[in-house]
């Protein structure tokens, strides 16, 4: 069957809910919250309209939704939930869980602000606040990207038995109405075949304990092997990547998306849906005689630390874009960035820039605002402050 | 690539208009986006919402600050919003009111290159029995802007809306088109 | 391992064992008999959700299971949420749950997992009809950490955090009705049970399998080690326990309350009795005993007045 | 056999895994705790006396282990691999035919 794309105008919400629908998912445990709620309304529209065969539980919480999740998981079903900012706060307990239980849950999270003081806004600290929870994290830069992340995610996902957050930016993504080109769902089963468990709790006959207490003689090396889990992510990412722009013509072979990067002086390095108006300045700067290029992580974790270098060996620059902050010490991205290549030897200058925070509009004009300035630390060669906390008023 | 803004109150639709013109340009082959101001309006407060339509993907990702076309759902809301705030040199505003060009035109901050002038209200009362002004004044955008055919709001109202109800819509559409009046300013 | 006809015939609880010996529960812990039976009444076509306990310890470290059935072990506060997703994963892979020849979900869950950080999951799972069963297994404080109160402990218990001393910080609060709380919601079917008498004990559990949704039961398990009690009284103080009503066993199935004593028409026996054999109570004064037994007495006069009214 | 677990207790062994690729993917059990000898934990230990037993099996309902069993004859036996010494039966006995013995190791 040849690939004719469904189109749909959808929000990045309705993005997701059909994703999921399209995934075949068999249980949702879900709670609602600002802005994630129309994910869960549509998937709930889905079974009341009897388009979707569905397990649907309206949890009390996020660390229920998550604990449940992680229950159906552990059945060897195919699960999904949804979620934003406290709510996934409340789930962390929970998402260390999923890692440690090696559960394939695939969730989407609606990058929203942390309160108080109270927010609904995007903002990605609440998701890289779970970095070390041992899920794998796509920033998606459009609704295409919601709805093909969370495809692609069941896949990678099923394949490493390691749980997936997809995330999209608060209203700028979640609320907003794009084109958004669907799969038929025979070729989305042709390409995401059913779960097959790495255990499951229906087999009588050789009963097993998961997850009992381990003691310091045995609890090192299952960590160990989510840590190789991760590492092996990284090829199935790119091969699930690639396949999926062979047969349906988008390619995400590539960790990190880049343009204009050969002769780039600089290029601006940020995750998510503020790197869609990036690559609108960059083209009109392009037009205006700036050497600059766009690095775009769509992968947090596992972290492209191979595919950094080779863009960092390829220009004098990185303007890092963090919508986050890691208070006591500067922008999450930014931190991660500078780590991998520390010891490769490969150092080009760096500048974190800290805009965005609470929802603040990140305009074109912003991004040229930041071209000027760095274009001067990279002529200089000379930092004049490593964070500038850009739409600060002053 | 043009730039839609809507203005509305909480309840009229606005958000629901930007939505349905996005869908009627996409009907037509375009690339679009819509999407509301991302507040916490309650009903009956003022709301913005925004469409963009344009012939390649679009990756821009802001709010639109300099509009091409406004539209206004709620004619009181010229006494209180600023609603040209930003418009381009050739702008269009279409307005959902009873008043005559000139009584609107003292009102407006910046004079647009065009206006156009509907009595939503009156409209959608008649064919809906409610003040809900969001489809009938799309009429008005495709009559005055040319950006989509009719036939598509027409056809995107009732993808939105089913049954009886689309029907309304959709002729509330369609009789805010006939009835708009245009002027070069 | 085979035995006489005869012999099985005269067992009053079932013969199959589920439970593995070798786990390393306290001696004469009340908890572990109580997973025994447990598994005696649902075999191994079960899957047991364990929160952070006793119970996490008592099945066994890993690579070991004490359980011939399958057993998930959980975060502190979530059985009541687990249980319900794995209920619904099974029903979304196309397998019956619940009922004779279904698949038994259970949630065995102690007094801290379940009255205090595990209430509200608890009271989800309930509320939205779940086809599972949860057992509260009480042995009234936080015993995996090394005994301290929980809302499930008596007036008048020494735990580590209410030491008794000469401010005589000791628990002054009265045991939770969790069971109360439980029946708020209008379960389908919901009992206390104790660990002396397994017989009723195994009747619930076999009753809660047969009633379609939620089932929740609360086991009286004692802990000698936290009730500074000797181990080879917890039977006999579970015993007590329900003699002085302290503990009544009843039943609350389609909204009738049962009570169910070994001795219906017996006065209670006087609460010294169920007191005097733990050390726990060692730091009560007289009015506090009588604190107690006041408090004991009412609670057991209103359920007798619910069996009255709703039996 | 002198057990309640028969051929699970014969064939259940220690586990101990010397790499890391011994170890499975996921935390889930390998083994069961049969392999684990509590009996050690003892200081007293239950003494059966046969002539007093009335084949009741109360002792056998309360081994919070299990560690009692029923023999062929209908009498009940002490696995001692596993008995804790809680002391349970010999206090639940009505016949008082177990009695607790200080166990010299």
């Amino acid at each position: 069957m040849e690939y004719n794309p469904i189109k749909k105008v959808v929000s990045g919400n309705y993005a997701a809910a059909y994703a999921a629908l399209h995934a075949r998912v068999q249980v949702v445990a879900a709670y609602p919250i600002t802005p994630q709620t129309s994910i869960i309304e549509k998937i709930a529209e889905f079974i009341a309209n009897g388009e979707a065969d569905i397990q649907y539980i309206p949890v009390e919480s996020e660390h229920s939704a998550m604990a449940a999740c992680i229950g159906a998981s552990a059945t060897g079903a195919r699960v999904f939930t949804a979620t934003s900012a406290q709510g996934l706060a409340l789930m962390h307990e929970m998402l260390h869980w999923a890692a440690g239980s090696r559960l394939p849950i695939v969730m989407v999270n609606v990058n929203r602000a942390m309160a108080p003081p109270w927010s609904v806004w995007d903002d990605q600290t609440d998701s890289l606040s779970q970095r070390d929870t041992g899920w794998m994290q796509f920033y998606a830069e459009n609704n295409q990207e919601v709805y093909d992340g969370v495809l692609m995610a069941y896949k990678v996902a099923e394949t490493v038995n390691i749980p997936t957050m997809i995330i999209e930016s608060a209203f700028i993504l979640s609320h907003t109405y794009e084109v958004v080109n669907m799969i038929p769902q025979e070729l989305v089963d042709e390409f995401l075949p059913p779960r097959k468990p790495l255990y499951t709790l229906t087999d009588f006959e050789n009963p097993i304990a998961v997850g009992a207490l381990a003691t310091p003689a045995d609890y090192y090396e299952f960590r160990y092997k989510i840590a190789k889990a991760h590492e092996e992510a990284k090829k199935v990412i790119k091969s699930v990547g690639k396949e999926f722009g062979e047969r349906f013509g988008r390619d995400y072979s590539k960790m990190i998306e880049t343009g204009y990067i050969e002769d780039a002086d600089f290029v601006f390095m940020g995750m998510g849906s503020l790197m869609g108006t990036v690559k609108e300045a960059v083209d009109l700067l392009r037009k205006e005689g700036y050497k600059v290029g766009y690095a775009k992580v769509r992968w947090f974790r596992p972290f492209p630390k191979e595919e950094l270098l080779e863009i960092a060996e390829s220009v004098k620059g990185i303007a890092v874009l963090d919508r986050n902050f890691s208070f006591g010490q500067e922008g999450i991205l930014f931190t991660e960035a500078k780590g991998a290549l520390y010891n490769t030897g490969v150092r080009p200058i760096m500048k974190d820039y800290i805009v965005g925070l609470g929802g603040r509009d990140f305009t074109v004009r912003d991004v040229k605002a930041i071209a000027e300035d760095m274009k001067k630390v990279v002529e200089s060669g000379k930092l004049d402050k490593e964070i500038e906390w850009y739409h600060l008023k002053r | 690539m043009i730039e839609i803004r809507f203005h509305g109150r909480g309840g009229q639709g606005a958000v629901t208009a930007a939505n349905i013109l996005a869908e009627a340009a996409f009907l037509e082959g375009k690339y679009v986006q819509a999407f509301p101001f991302f507040g916490v309006e309650r009903r009956g407060a003022p709301v913005t919402a925004f469409t963009r339509i344009d012939e390649k993907p679009i990756r821009i990702k802001t709010q639109i600050y300099e509009p091409d076309i406004v539209v206004v759902l709620d004619p009181s809301l010229l006494e209180t919003v600023d609603v040209t705030a930003g418009l381009k040199e050739e702008g269009i505003v279409i307005i959902n009111t009873e008043k005559s060009k000139d009584e609107i035109l003292e009102k407006l901050k910046k004079k647009p290159k065009k206006l156009a002038l509907v009595d939503a209200t009156t409209i959608a009362l008649e064919t809906l029995g409610l003040p809900i002004t969001n489809t009938a004044i799309l009429g008005a955008v495709a009559k005055a802007t040319g950006l989509v055919n009719i036939e598509s709001v027409e056809k995107a109202i009732k993808d939105t809306f089913s049954g009886e109800l689309g029907e309304k819509n959709a002729k509330a559409a369609r009789e805010a088109f006939e009835k708009t009046e245009i002027f070069e300013v | 391992m085979e035995i006489p006809e005869e012999v099985k015939k005269r067992l009053t609880i079932p013969f199959e064992e589920n439970f593995f010996a070798g786990h390393t529960a306290c001696q004469g812990c009340g908890a572990s008999l109580g997973l025994r039976y447990v598994l005696k009444a649902y075999g191994r076509k079960t899957i047991v959700v364990i929160p952070a306990c006793c119970s996490t310890i008592i099945a066994g470290p890993w690579p070991y299971s004490a359980l011939n059935a399958n057993l998930f072990h959980t975060a502190f506060a979530t059985t009541g949420a687990v249980i319900s997703g794995i209920e619904a994963g099974l029903k979304a892979l196309g397998y019956k749950v619940k009922g004779e020849d279904g698949i038994m979900v259970v949630g065995w869950a102690g007094d801290g997992g379940t009255a205090d950080i595990g209430l509200q999951a608890l009271s989800g799972f309930i509320e939205r009809g779940h086809d599972a069963v949860y057992i509260m297994y009480d042995n009234e404080a936080y015993m995996n950490t090394g005994i301290q109160r929980s809302s499930s402990t008596p007036y008048g218990a020494w735990t580590t955090n209410t030491p008794g001393g000469k401010r005589h910080l000791l628990e002054k609060r009265h045991k939770k009705k969790v069971i109360d709380i439980v029946i708020a919601h209008r379960i389908p079917y919901a009992a206390t049970a104790s660990v002396a008498y397994p017989e009723d004990f195994i009747r619930k559990l076999k009753k809660a399998q047969k009633i379609p949704g939620p089932s929740f039961i609360q086991l009286f398990a004692p802990c000698p080690t936290g009730w500074r009690a000797p181990t080879d009284k917890s039977i006999e103080i579970a015993r007590l326990a329900v003699q002085t009503a302290y503990f009544p066993l009843f039943e609350y199935e389609n909204g009738k309350y049962k009570i169910n004593m070994p001795n219906p028409k017996k006065e209670p026996k006087p609460i010294e009795e169920f007191l005097k054999l733990q050390g726990r109570f060692k730091y009560m004064t007289k009015e506090d005993v009588e604190a107690l037994q006041k408090w004991v007495l009412e609670e057991w006069e209103r359920l007798k007045k619910l069996a009255e009214v709703f039996g | 056999m002198n057990t309640l677990f028969g051929k699970a207790k014969e064939e259940a062994k220690p586990i101990t895994p010397k790499s890391v690729d011994e170890y499975p993917e996921a935390p889930v059990s390998l083994g069961i705790t049969l392999v684990n000898f509590t009996g050690d934990w003892r200081t007293f230990m239950p003494v059966i006396d046969e002539s007093k037993c009335v084949k009741c099996y109360i002792c056998w309902k309360y081994c919070p282990e299990p560690a009692i069993y029923i023999k062929e004859d209908g009498f009940v036996a002490i696995d001692y691999d596993y008995c804790k010494g809680c002391g349970i039966c010999a206090n639940e006995c009505p016949t008082k035919a177990i009695t607790m013995v200080r166990e010299e190791k």
